[in-house]
């Protein structure tokens, strides 16, 4: 690899192939929203805490302003975008819409991916547990009361399966 | 932030005197000097601060304010580096005690910028162990 | 914020690894990324070269039972760790004290290697791994080298390794049946830096003090061992006094990191405080984080 | 109260769809081709002299494009222009700092390069000499006018405002006893996750600039971005994407990044861009004022209050962005939820050297709300009252409602004995009051705090004419257009912007509700364009007040559509007027039943032109400017005025545990009770009221700037300025006791301000909680530390 150069990388993003030459240095976070122009995942703050930009890398959950999109080459990404199949949403999607789980609107993409591994890999979690699965995930407007029964809907919708 | 220090020296208070006032010796216990220039009653220099991952390179001021041969010296430091700044005001008395030689010191550190806030965790430890070292530099140094 | 820029290598062996490491200065390795990415986006960090330790095949996530220790290998994840049977059944202060690293993504991404070697006196391993017997595999230029945890760290974000030096894994003997293990720290919200953190094992008859091992967190430059009080406990009852004279002999002498969130006096009486409620859950038959 | 079909139902929030898609549209989302991105050099000091900026080497870095520094801004712009009269008035503000920085993170340069990494690398290529002079950080050294933020003004005070009424000396004088108090409310910022930024376009044949902004007051700010650019209203448009991602009242001086953007546009031609980082935002995002508080309180021995006499400083930083409005705007809420009689209030608008003020959620109101609420529980403890007696005692009983207060403003009916009564019962106060002695023989410390708040909504702008009388500006307006298209879809346009009110939904329901359709058939044109919108100059989001003031321009929109619509209807149906209604989008004659689909009939208005009665223009438009009527309408000589329309109000009440050894707060209960008046859609109700309590808990809990001794803040991050986690939130119980509005167009409301209402509620319990101990709290922020030293005072010193 040549040094100062910039560095080809390509990852599956909800299924679709996206290839880049990139800067080492970009946050996969902006590879996402200014090379894959999926504008849904946010970001909302400095270091590495709101969650905003949460997505699925590879089966877990990551937060993409804390990774580099070079690190991504090769990976399977599921995004907000990701997650509605033929036109119908998504069980977590629907929850949050029948809870208001949400008001402004920015943290709900990261926070549904969140949602999504959380019930991924704990189908039936307890109140505790949601708030210990969502811990890295700031909402300023909800109060997360709503956000609470949301998960609760949708493990309920999921009937205890994972997404 | 005030720091202070002192300790005993088998030493003439002249000699200490004759090497507190020389610049260079001053100079040459700071961390990583990269440059260095004279300028009226002190020098400028470019400094690196590395403490594990945190680095950052400094362009530093230092003049000598107050000389009151042979027991006081105020050196009045400046340093700006990391979109932040750095006030240290150093202090040194000397006092003679029969062959012995009593060397004080006060440091007084203030730094504002997105160092003093986004390195908040860690600016005081840092700030104490810069100084802390130049200080056992210089002494060992005398030695 | 976004970090200045770098070159990126990604190796796919410890020799090549340690290759760019020795040969391109400026260089840093990257894990999890968990505690570097902020650093350089805060731009608080810079290094000219990055070398991505995650293709390394010796280092690839990896909990291997060695009959009388765990071997663990560095890339493995925080949120492997909390979640290993093995590592709850035999040492359940390393996985509370894995569980409890701030919010699931980090854990699904941080690496107990990275966060052994980035020397935070605030991190969780460091004090789980100090109460111990904790050997820390590395590998550098002049081959492989073992290091106990109780030299690891030198200052603020410095260690024992040098530059060309990586940590491999970890080797931690399974401390005896009859030994209690704690994990408290105090935060005030799971996203943010623990103000003050405590880890304990004791090895016990009833109440009785064979050996016990105190780590402190945030109270210093770097994560320590308070030996007075472990040497105190040792061959002692394990009663209200006792325990409130080893709480104050843990904190003798320290002097804690001092921030806009909490002065290094506070600290201090907060470590006392966790010492003591430590010390008290294990009587209480406890062993809770 | 049940006689609406739509209004007050809870139906499925329509704005949902978007961001759980990941559809929503956010102001970085929109990309335009050719944008550069800036990146400001800010203030490392509070208060310092520019003696020289170098910025050759920024220029030379490969994809920089230009570099603007605020000593320029003069050539190119006009300063902001000022509310108070001369001398205050004659404070000159520009964008970015001239020659010297009044603030911490004032911005100082800006860098414009081809993308978002290299304007950030080129801010360390710029440097800047300084000198530093000492700041003014504390507000009552700031009015002694030792050192000045403004030299051109010669003062830090930037107005001085007195309220009296009754005979406040005689009150005092009658008194059983006066008990005299001083409070703090500290600084703090709401943080919305999404920061503030802007995106301007020059568009240079025609010399119009568009401004694409997540400005939540767009009309509001542009006579203030005109002015600084010299071009009348007509050159610039505004743009807001249809979905900010919330603002909590400081979406509004981002105007400063707005002018600063145009300017950068015209002079380089493309399009420019700007967002905060978090840093930033935490940092110059508009902070809450600060405010202190000296009282005297003369009481009874009963509790009753005689009267009640406050002197105010209030904090509002280096520049009046806002200011001096929120010098007046707590007056809404002068005498609190009480019917004292004999107030005497002095209050001085100070500048400091600490970064603009902005509203915060509960601007203005929520200090006073606070000082009220910490009072009343210091009057309690003097007289070995309980604080809820006191409360009663003062209350304005349900029977003088609508109450008209001394100072003209008329609050629109309640019940807050009624309230309070079932705060108690679902706090379960009795149980916690026997729980707490039991605790206390145990050593644990429990405290239960309640307190009150004014929630007033939709302001009258008249206000600020109390601080200068010639100011243009007044009461309050909002526009709307309805418009059955020639396919018969409905088409909604309002002035407002959201930043997650649910407008969509709320404003379906309301239009629904008119014009007898389904919410469902209803498009609201999300976003907000002020060439394709309609607006009045007061629109936006801001001052609770969509709930009365949209509601009001789209009920008078849709009834003079649906007016317009019955008489074609009769026309064509040959039916008199008076026996139709529209029912499910149809017509229909309660008399022969005969009917004409909506459709049919927007069909024949739009197109079929020549079948409509010769007087009837064509087509199906209606438009509406709602403005409220506030009864005092304008200020008298001693300010008496209605300053806002509704006056909702919002019980608080928790439990908390102070842990002694730590100092650590837990909430183990905490119940709401509010009074919004009649909800349009509970769910966007209640979700603003929980969404307004949480911030309250962390006003009083987490979120605090600090300081240090040069002005520079200490924790501009999330680091350690942090928001409520979902792992710390409490489980808040909401119950409502609902009294419809007496002034309000259908008895709505406005809310989502009563964030007031924890914070004293909260401290009033940490304080109680720690009686025993004799501890004193006079800040309305408990830091775990800080009451550690207090609870182990004795303990520590010995």
């Amino acid at each position: 690899m040549a040094e100062n150069n910039k560095v080809r990388v390509s990852m599956k993003i909800n299924g679709r192939e996206y290839t880049a030459e990139i800067e080492p240095r970009m946050l996969l976070v902006d590879f996402i929203r200014d090379i894959a122009k999926l504008k849904g995942t946010k970001i909302g703050c400095d270091t590495s805490q709101c969650g905003a930009c949460t997505v699925i890398v590879n089966g877990v959950s990551v937060k993409s302003c804390t990774m580099f999109a070079v690190e991504a080459d090769g990976a399977e990404i599921l995004t907000i975008e990701g997650l509605e199949q033929d036109g119908k949403l998504h069980p977590i999607q629907e929850s949050f819409w029948e809870n208001h789980a949400l008001q402004c609107g920015y943290c709900t993409a990261g926070m549904i991916m969140s949602v999504y591994y959380l019930l991924k890999t704990n189908p039936n979690p307890t109140e505790e547990d949601i708030r210990r699965g969502l811990a890295g995930n700031i909402c300023r407007c909800t109060g997360y009361i709503n956000i609470i029964k949301a998960v609760k809907t949708a493990s309920q919708k999921l009937g205890g399966n994972k997404p | 932030m005030i720091l202070k220090g002192d300790q005993i020296l088998d030493y003439k208070i002249d000699k200490i005197w004759q090497f507190i006032v020389n610049t260079d010796n001053l100079a040459k216990c700071l961390p990583n000097v990269k440059k260095l220039e004279k300028i009226e009653n002190g020098f400028s220099a470019k400094i690196e601060v590395t403490i594990g991952f945190l680095k950052g390179t400094f362009d530093s001021k230092f003049t000598y304010s107050e000389v009151k041969e042979p027991n006081y010296l105020k050196i009045n430091g400046e340093a700006k580096g990391m979109g932040s700044f750095v006030k240290l005001s150093l202090q040194i008395n000397l006092s003679q005690e029969i062959d012995k030689t009593k060397f004080s010191w006060v440091a007084d550190v203030s730094i504002t910028g997105p160092l003093a806030s986004i390195g908040n965790r860690y600016i005081n430890d840092v700030a104490e162990k810069i100084v802390n070292d130049l200080f056992s530099c210089m002494l060992s140094n005398l030695k | 914020m976004r970090p200045p820029p770098f070159n990126y290598y990604a190796p796919l062996t410890l020799r090549d690894t340690i290759e760019l490491l020795h040969t391109k200065e400026d260089s840093k390795v990257l894990a999890g990324g968990q505690s570097l990415i902020p650093m350089l986006k805060l731009r608080l960090a810079r290094f000219s070269n990055i070398i991505d330790l995650k293709k390394v095949k010796e280092l690839a996530p990896r909990i291997e039972d060695k009959g009388d220790r765990v071997f663990i290998s560095a890339l493995t994840t925080h949120d492997t760790i909390s979640k290993s049977d093995l590592i709850k059944t035999k040492l359940p202060i390393l996985a509370t004290a894995a569980s409890q690293i701030a919010d699931q993504q980090i854990r699904n991404r941080g690496t107990i290697g990275g966060n052994v070697a980035h020397a935070d006196p605030s991190a969780n391993f460091p004090i789980a791994l100090l109460t111990l017997d904790t050997k820390i595999i590395a590998e550098g230029y002049n081959g492989e080298r073992v290091i106990d945890i109780n030299n690891f760290y030198k200052y603020l974000f410095t260690t024992e390794l040098s530059n060309d030096e990586v940590i491999k894994g970890f080797e931690i003997k399974y401390p005896s049946p009859d030994t209690k293990q704690v994990f408290l720290k105090i935060a005030r919200s799971a996203i943010t830096w623990p103000i003050a953190l405590v880890g304990i094992t004791i090895r016990l008859e009833k109440t009785h003090v064979i050996e016990a091992r105190i780590a402190l967190g945030a109270a210093g430059p770097t994560p320590l061992r308070v030996k007075k009080a472990e040497e105190f406990l040792k061959n002692r009852e394990l009663d209200e006094e006792t325990i409130l004279k080893a709480s104050e002999y843990a904190v003798e002498g320290i002097k804690p990191i001092s921030d806009v969130e909490a002065s290094s006096e506070y600290r201090k009486h907060l470590l006392k405080v966790l010492v003591k409620r430590g010390l008290k859950s294990i009587v209480g038959g406890e062993s809770y984080g | 109260m049940n006689e609406y079909k739509w209004i007050g139902k809870p139906i499925k929030i329509k704005d949902d769809y978007y961001p759980v898609t990941g559809k929503a549209t956010y102001l970085d989302d929109i990309e335009l081709p050719n944008t550069a991105y800036v990146a400001f050099l800010r203030s490392p000091y509070g208060h310092a002299k520019i003696k020289k900026i170098d910025y050759s080497k920024a220029l030379q870095r490969k994809g920089v494009i230009y570099v603007l520094t605020g000593k320029e801004l003069p050539n190119y712009l006009s300063p902001y222009p000022q509310i108070p009269k001369p001398p205050a008035g004659n404070l000159v503000d520009y964008p970015m700092a001239v020659e010297k920085v009044r603030y911490y993170g004032e911005p100082v340069v800006a860098v414009v390069a081809e993308d978002k990494y290299t304007a950030e690398d080129a801010l360390e290529d710029i440097d800047i000499e300084y000198e530093v002079l000492k700041p003014v950080l504390d507000v009552e050294e700031a009015v002694k006018n030792e050192i000045l933020v403004h030299e051109e003004i010669g003062t830090n005070i930037i107005w001085i405002g007195e309220w009296n009424y009754g005979d406040v000396e005689k009150a005092l004088k009658e008194a059983d006893l006066v008990i005299e108090d001083k409070f703090i409310f500290h600084r703090y910022t709401a943080a919305p996750l999404e920061t503030a930024g802007a995106m301007a376009v020059y568009d240079g044949i025609n010399d119009v600039y568009t401004i694409y902004s997540n400005n939540i007051m767009p009309m509001f700010t542009l006579p203030l971005i005109c002015t600084a650019l010299r071009v009348p209203p007509s050159k610039v448009r505004m743009i807001t994407p249809p979905n900010i991602g919330g603002s909590f009242g400081t979406k509004i001086i981002n105007y400063t990044y707005m002018t600063v953007l145009a300017l950068l546009a015209r002079l380089l031609k493309r399009p420019i861009k700007y967002v905060e980082t978090r840093t930033e935002n935490i940092t110059n995002g508009g902070h809450s004022n600060g405010r202190t508080f000296y009282v005297k309180v003369g009481v009874k021995k009963d509790g009753e209050i005689t009267g009640i006499s406050v002197t105010a400083y209030d904090d509002i930083g280096a520049y009046p962005r806002y200011e001096p409005a929120g010098a007046v705007v707590w007056s809404q809420v002068l005498h609190g939820m009480y019917r004292v009689k004999n107030i005497k209030i002095t209050f001085y608008s100070v500048l400091t050297n600490k970064p603009p003020t902005s509203p915060v959620r509960g601007y203005s109101r929520i200090q006073h709300n606070f000082m009220w609420e910490r009072l009343m529980d210091r009057i309690a403890k003097k007289l070995g009252l309980d604080p809820v007696e006191v409360r009663l005692k003062n209350y304005i009983r349900p029977e003088e409602m609508p109450y008209e207060g001394p100072s003209g403003v008329i609050y629109d009916g309640g019940n807050y004995i009624e309230a309070l009564k079932l705060l108690l019962k679902y706090l379960e106060y009795d149980k916690w009051r026997e729980l707490q002695k039991e605790y206390r023989k145990q050593g644990r410390y429990i405290g239960i705090g309640i307190s009150g708040v004014i929630d007033s909504g939709a302001n009258n702008f008249a206000q600020v004419k109390m601080i200068n009388k010639d100011f243009p500006v007044s009461g309050n307006s909002e526009a709307a257009l309805i418009m059955v298209d020639p396919g018969g879809d409905i088409i909604v346009r309002v002035g407002t912007t959201d930043s997650g009110q649910s407008h969509d939904t709320t404003f379906s329901q309301v239009v629904a509700e008119i014009l007898g359709v389904n919410p469902e058939d209803i498009k609201i044109i999300r976003g907000f364009d002020s060439w394709s919108n309609v607006w009045a100059i007061h629109s936006g989001s801001y001052a609770s007040r969509n709930a009365v003031m949209a509601t009001g321009a789209l009920i008078g929109a849709a009834r003079r559509l649906k007016e317009k619509i019955l008489k074609i209807a009769s026309f064509l149906l040959k039916e008199d007027e008076s026996n139709l209604d529209i029912n499910n989008g149809v017509i229909v004659s309660k008399v022969t039943g005969r009917s004409i689909s909506l459709r049919d009939l927007a069909t024949i208005a739009w197109t079929d032109v020549n079948l409509l009665p010769g007087d009837i223009e064509p087509g199906l438009v209606s438009f509406y400017i709602y403005r409220p009527d506030f009864r005092r309408n304008l200020p008298d000589e001693n300010k008496r005025i209605n300053n806002t329309l509704t006056y909702s109000y919002e019980l608080h009440g928790v439990v908390i545990e102070v842990d002694k050894d730590t100092g650590m707060v837990k909430i183990l209960k905490q119940v709401v009770i509010g009074d919004p008046g009649i909800m349009i859609n509970p769910l966007v109700v209640e979700g603003q009221e929980i969404g307004a309590a949480m911030h309250g808990n962390e006003a009083a809990l987490n979120f605090r700037v600090y300081f240090d001794e040069n002005g520079a803040i200490l924790n501009p991050n999330f680091l350690n300025y942090t928001p409520m986690t979902i792992d710390r939130m409490s489980n808040l119980e909401l119950y409502h006791y609902i009294t419809p509005s007496t002034s309000s167009p259908v008895g709505a409301r406005g809310v989502g301000e009563g964030g007031g209402g924890p914070i004293a509620a909260i401290i009033n319990a940490v304080e109680d909680a720690l009686e025993p101990l004799g501890v004193k709290l006079i800040m309305s922020n408990v830091v775990s530390e800080e009451l550690w030293k207090e609870v182990n005072k004795n303990d520590i010193k010995g």
